[in-house]
């Protein structure tokens, strides 16, 4: 068994190198892009060989899908698409760029070698009881270090608000040639996400899931749907209901971490017998802002207060 | 068993990666997103398999995620990438002039 | 470990990708190999510790979600640079209309 | 619960959650955002109070200890920058909502902006300075894209630097966490041992902070994204965002990396500083542009800071430190005011051209007041604040007998007349009336003139100071 699992990393990690070097290095940036959308499925392979099956469901929701999908819509938005000649400039810079990246591989590695990794595992498995959660890595993100969370779903608003900051959308969402398949895979699938992702918010408590990877496969549901041509509801003036979803895990966790104070505990200390039910609440108002953030990425511009009857392929 | 499985993954891996060769080659956009739909498909059997061998049943999560999510990419290449390069193809062909104006 | 190394090659790639491409999107794509390469070593490490370490995975989640962001406003502030002309046309038809 | 707890989950709490107001009730914007700088002004005094009456204060978030958890800790150099901010971004406010301008988004990026600056000021945890110093990047990019036009390609390049800043930061940190099993700086500190990890550790950290604060050679992306943003963005970017990357190179090479000092690592910096100071003197020297010239002057002010660093082990080291902090917070205040003013003047005049601009009196007699009191804080007349931290720098270096950075330190400033000169040369000039359309309301200069006169004052606030920087109150001690 021992040569199986070997000869499955080294065939992994030089698909790997090769698919980034392919994403970052050769001509044809629509080349580039699919290979970078295999890169992230392969990463996936590799969190659960690394025994990271939680970071394996984020990187399949996020690298396979939204990232995908943010990346090639990105493409067909800009203009020239063609990328004439050698993708870098010089040939030269690898006089300086192999002893250079060979010198950094070297130092990167040995160090990386030499660590001893104490790791906190221990302390981890310690408090988990008082967490309210059973999954140690729920545990970290929603209780231990849930300032990082916090702070994390802040930055899923932050972009939103950036790229609406930017702009209107700049071209209309619905595809320029119109499918009649496109519809109805989205109405079919839509449950199905739905389902999907409720499902894993409910495992987030004792096996790997949770709000992050709900919120995407919700969030991809959601590009589905506008793909598919029904949005309505999706506007951006203040009157919609949109604004309030996208900030609606934010405010629910800093409402915690502060409200929790009016009970006299310290900033984010989880009065002791809630700590789950707060987990719990807080995944699902996270699970969701992080589909509409996911969404407001892929629109890439503030969406009009009312969408035209025609532009949804009706 | 699970050496006939371990066997099977790895094929699969090696599935993939000759068939990145379909991506490096091409020669259209269209068959290196079908091969990158393949490379899912084998992702998820690989999962499958794997979650068997480990005896791990998070792992039948991330095969399910990944088989749902495989079809946005596609979705959304269809929908924007592909039909962008059509629209772009059909506005060369009716001549340059529509271009200079802009 | 084989993944260690792995983690050192892709931040090299990533690092060169960054200086030497041409085109914006491929210096995105490259940021993004190189986030990768350092999340695979947060998370081999996590691997080498007894018990399994659950605090690294949690980092890298964090960081996912957070290089996530950052490449989504990169790609839509490069979407507004390449058509800058377009985009104020646009503009311009919506307020008239 | 304590008093610090209270206030430093209010300086962490209000600002985000007036951002989440801000963007989903545009119309509360203006208002909420006074609310908030009010309390937050406010709290950075109450904080700087405590730390004056009880020393280094110590929190943990959630009730986790360290390791496990995240930690909060103030100390007088951070009070110090959460004054800083407080004063800079209430300021900036304030100037932006007397130009009342349609542009709503403004309001929650700029409460992001300034709520991940008081994590970042508060936060002892490596990986939560991370996500802070990623909340503080995204928001000042979208803050510099607004002005639109030129600034995108300046917001993509400062993207990109700060990406790959953070990533190379990262990488240190996820080294550092493998060697040592903590997050936490003090813990780190207390562990630190000089082998080839930790080194490399601290490298990466410090390449990724120095790129982030756009030190020389890496200061590429700083000019044109902060000379080209609005007033109020560059004067937030300039003051208090570099000033935050400073700070946490100085909070690490204290503290878990100083077992590294001594290695001619404190050389280098304060090499790298010199080559700053001199390199943005002499662009500074040859802009056209107002906000140019003042964008340059930050790259090599930065300089100052950093020559902390090669002082920081010998006998000067307290005058030393207790110069470079207050460098920094008088260099903030007037370079805020400075671009404030500038603002101002080229909203009047419809450019901001040095060539072209009217004289004293352009646009109204405050912004230039704001502007002569803000270049004296600048070049270090007496009694600025600006004199007292160069003066305290140059007698800890004299005292160490180094007189190569008594040299650049005197140099630096011959390179900040020279450019202010330029700025100065403006005023002798005869007024002139901007076209009538750009007329901001007179009240759009104050903010800024209340910062120049807060630089100057700074002077007069020495025993205070030197009391909140004395080494009791500094986490861990100076070196």
């Amino acid at each position: 068994m021992g040569w199986l699992v070997l000869v499955f990393d080294g065939l992994l990690a030089a698909a790997l190198i090769w698919l980034a070097w392919q994403a970052t290095h050769t001509p044809g940036l629509f080349r580039s892009v699919i290979s970078f959308i295999i890169f992230g499925l392969l990463m996936a392979l590799a969190w659960v060989r690394l025994d990271a099956p939680d970071i394996a469901l984020a990187e399949a929701a996020i690298g396979a899908g939204a990232t995908g999908a943010l990346l090639l819509s990105a493409l067909g938005r800009l203009v020239a698409t063609h990328e004439e000649g050698a993708p870098w400039q010089e040939r030269r810079d690898l006089y300086f760029w192999i002893p250079a990246g060979g010198a950094l591989l070297g130092l990167l590695t040995l160090a990386a070698w030499m660590l001893p990794s104490p790791g906190l595992g221990e302390q981890v498995q310690d408090a988990l009881p008082e967490s309210g959660v059973q999954n140690p890595v729920t545990a970290v993100l929603l209780n231990f270090r849930a300032l990082d969370t916090l702070l994390e779903i802040g930055v899923l608003l932050l972009a939103a608000i950036a790229i609406w900051s930017l702009g209107r959308m700049p071209l209309p969402s619905a595809p320029a040639v119109r499918s009649p398949a496109l519809p109805a895979l989205g109405r079919l699938l839509f449950p199905m996400f739905v389902l999907v992702s409720a499902y894993l918010l409910w495992r987030g408590s004792h096996a790997p899931g949770g709000a992050f990877p709900a919120g995407a496969v919700m969030g991809a549901g959601g590009i589905l749907t506008i793909l598919a041509g029904a949005q309505p509801w999706l506007t951006g003036s203040v009157h919609g209901p949109w604004r309030m979803l996208l900030s609606l895990g934010f405010a629910a966790m800093l409402a915690l971490a502060l409200g929790v104070m009016a009970l006299g505990q310290p900033f984010f200390a989880y009065p002791p017998g809630l700590a789950g039910l707060i987990v719990l609440a807080l995944e699902l108002a996270a699970g969701l802002s992080i589909a509409m953030s996911l969404v407001a990425l892929y629109l890439a511009g503030q969406p009009p207060d009312h969408w035209e009857g025609e532009a949804r392929g009706e | 068993m699970t050496e006939v499985f371990a066997v099977l993954v790895l094929l699969l891996l090696l599935n993939i990666v000759v068939g990145l060769a379909r991506v490096l080659r091409g020669p259209s956009a269209a068959d290196r997103m079908l091969a990158s739909e393949m490379f899912s498909t084998s992702a998820v059997a690989i999962l499958l398999l794997l979650a068997f061998i480990l005896d791990s049943p998070p792992l039948l999560d991330v095969a399910l995620v990944l088989a749902l999510l495989a079809a946005l990419a596609v979705v959304t290449f269809v929908g924007r990438a592909w039909s962008d390069l059509q629209s772009r193809q059909s506005e060369s062909a009716r001549g340059m002039e529509s271009r200079e104006s802009d | 470990m084989i993944y260690l190394l792995l983690a050192g090659v892709l931040f090299v790639i990533g690092l060169h990708g960054l200086f030497v491409a041409r085109h914006l999107l491929r210096k995105i794509l490259s940021l993004n190999v190189l986030s990768a390469a350092v999340f695979l070593l947060l998370v081999a490490l996590a691997r080498e510790a007894d018990p399994l370490d659950a605090v690294p995975h949690a980092i890298v989640l964090t960081g996912i979600v957070v290089s996530v962001s950052a490449t989504a406003v990169a790609l839509v502030l490069l979407v507004r640079l390449s058509r800058p002309r377009e985009d104020q046309r646009k503009l311009m038809d919506e307020e008239g209309g | 619960m304590s008093q610090a707890n209270t206030l430093m989950a209010v300086l962490v709490g209000v600002p985000l959650v007036g951002a989440i107001i801000a963007f989903v009730y545009p119309r509360l914007a203006v208002s909420i955002t006074a609310v908030c700088a009010g309390v937050m002004v406010a709290a950075a005094a109450g904080l700087t109070r405590l730390v004056l009456s009880s020393g280094v204060l110590r929190q943990d978030v959630g009730g986790w200890a360290a390791p496990l958890g995240i930690g909060w800790q103030v100390d007088g150099l951070s009070a110090g920058l959460l004054l800083l901010t407080a004063a800079v971004g209430a300021a900036g406010a304030a100037h932006r909502a007397f130009e009342a301008l349609e542009q709503p988004f403004f309001w929650p990026l700029w409460l992001f902006l300034w709520g991940a600056l008081n994590v970042l000021f508060l936060s002892a945890d490596l990986f939560n300075l991370y996500v802070a110093l990623e909340v503080l990047s995204l928001a000042a990019v979208a803050l510099i894209a607004m002005a639109g036009g030129g600034a995108l390609p300046a917001a993509w390049r400062y993207l990109l630097a700060s990406m790959l800043g953070s990533t190379v930061y990262l990488l240190g940190v996820a080294l550092l966490y493998g060697r040592y099993g903590a997050l936490d700086i003090a813990l780190i500190a207390d562990a630190l041992e000089t082998d080839l990890p930790s080194a490399l550790a601290a490298a990466l950290i410090t390449l990724g902070l120095l790129l982030k604060a756009a030190v020389f050679p890496l200061h590429f992306w700083l000019p044109s994204a902060h000379g080209r943003a609005p007033a109020a963005v560059s004067a937030a970017l300039s003051a208090v965002v570099v000033a935050a990357a400073w700070y946490l190179l100085v909070r690490l090479w204290f503290a878990p990396f100083g077992a590294f000092q001594g290695n001619g690592v404190g050389v280098l910096f304060g090499l790298l500083g010199a080559a700053a100071m001199v390199w943005g003197g002499l662009l500074a020297l040859v802009q056209h542009r107002l906000k140019m010239l003042i964008a340059y002057s930050t790259v090599s002010q930065f300089g100052f800071g950093l020559l902390l660093l090669p002082l920081a082990g010998g006998v000067g080291a307290e005058l030393a430190w207790r110069g470079a902090v207050v460098i920094v917070l008088s260099h903030g205040l007037a370079k805020a005011s400075l671009f404030l003013a500038v603002g101002g003047i080229a909203r009047s005049q419809g450019h901001d051209r040095l060539d072209a601009v009217g004289g004293f009196g352009s646009g109204g007699v405050l912004p230039w007041l704001a502007l002569v009191l803000a270049a004296a804080s600048l070049l270090g007349v007496p009694p600025t604040g600006g004199f007292a931290g160069k003066w305290w720098l140059l007698q800890g270096a004299l005292a160490e007998g180094a007189w190569l950075w008594v040299l650049a330190i005197l140099l630096g400033t011959l390179f900040t007349a020279a450019y202010l000169s330029r700025l100065l040369a403006v005023l002798l000039r005869p007024a002139q009336r901007g076209p009538q359309t750009g007329r901001p309301s007179p009240l759009t200069a104050l903010p800024g003139f209340v910062l120049a006169l807060m630089a100057c004052g700074l002077g007069l606030a020495l025993p205070a100071l030197e009391r909140l920087l004395s080494s009791a109150l500094v986490a861990g001690g100076l070196p």
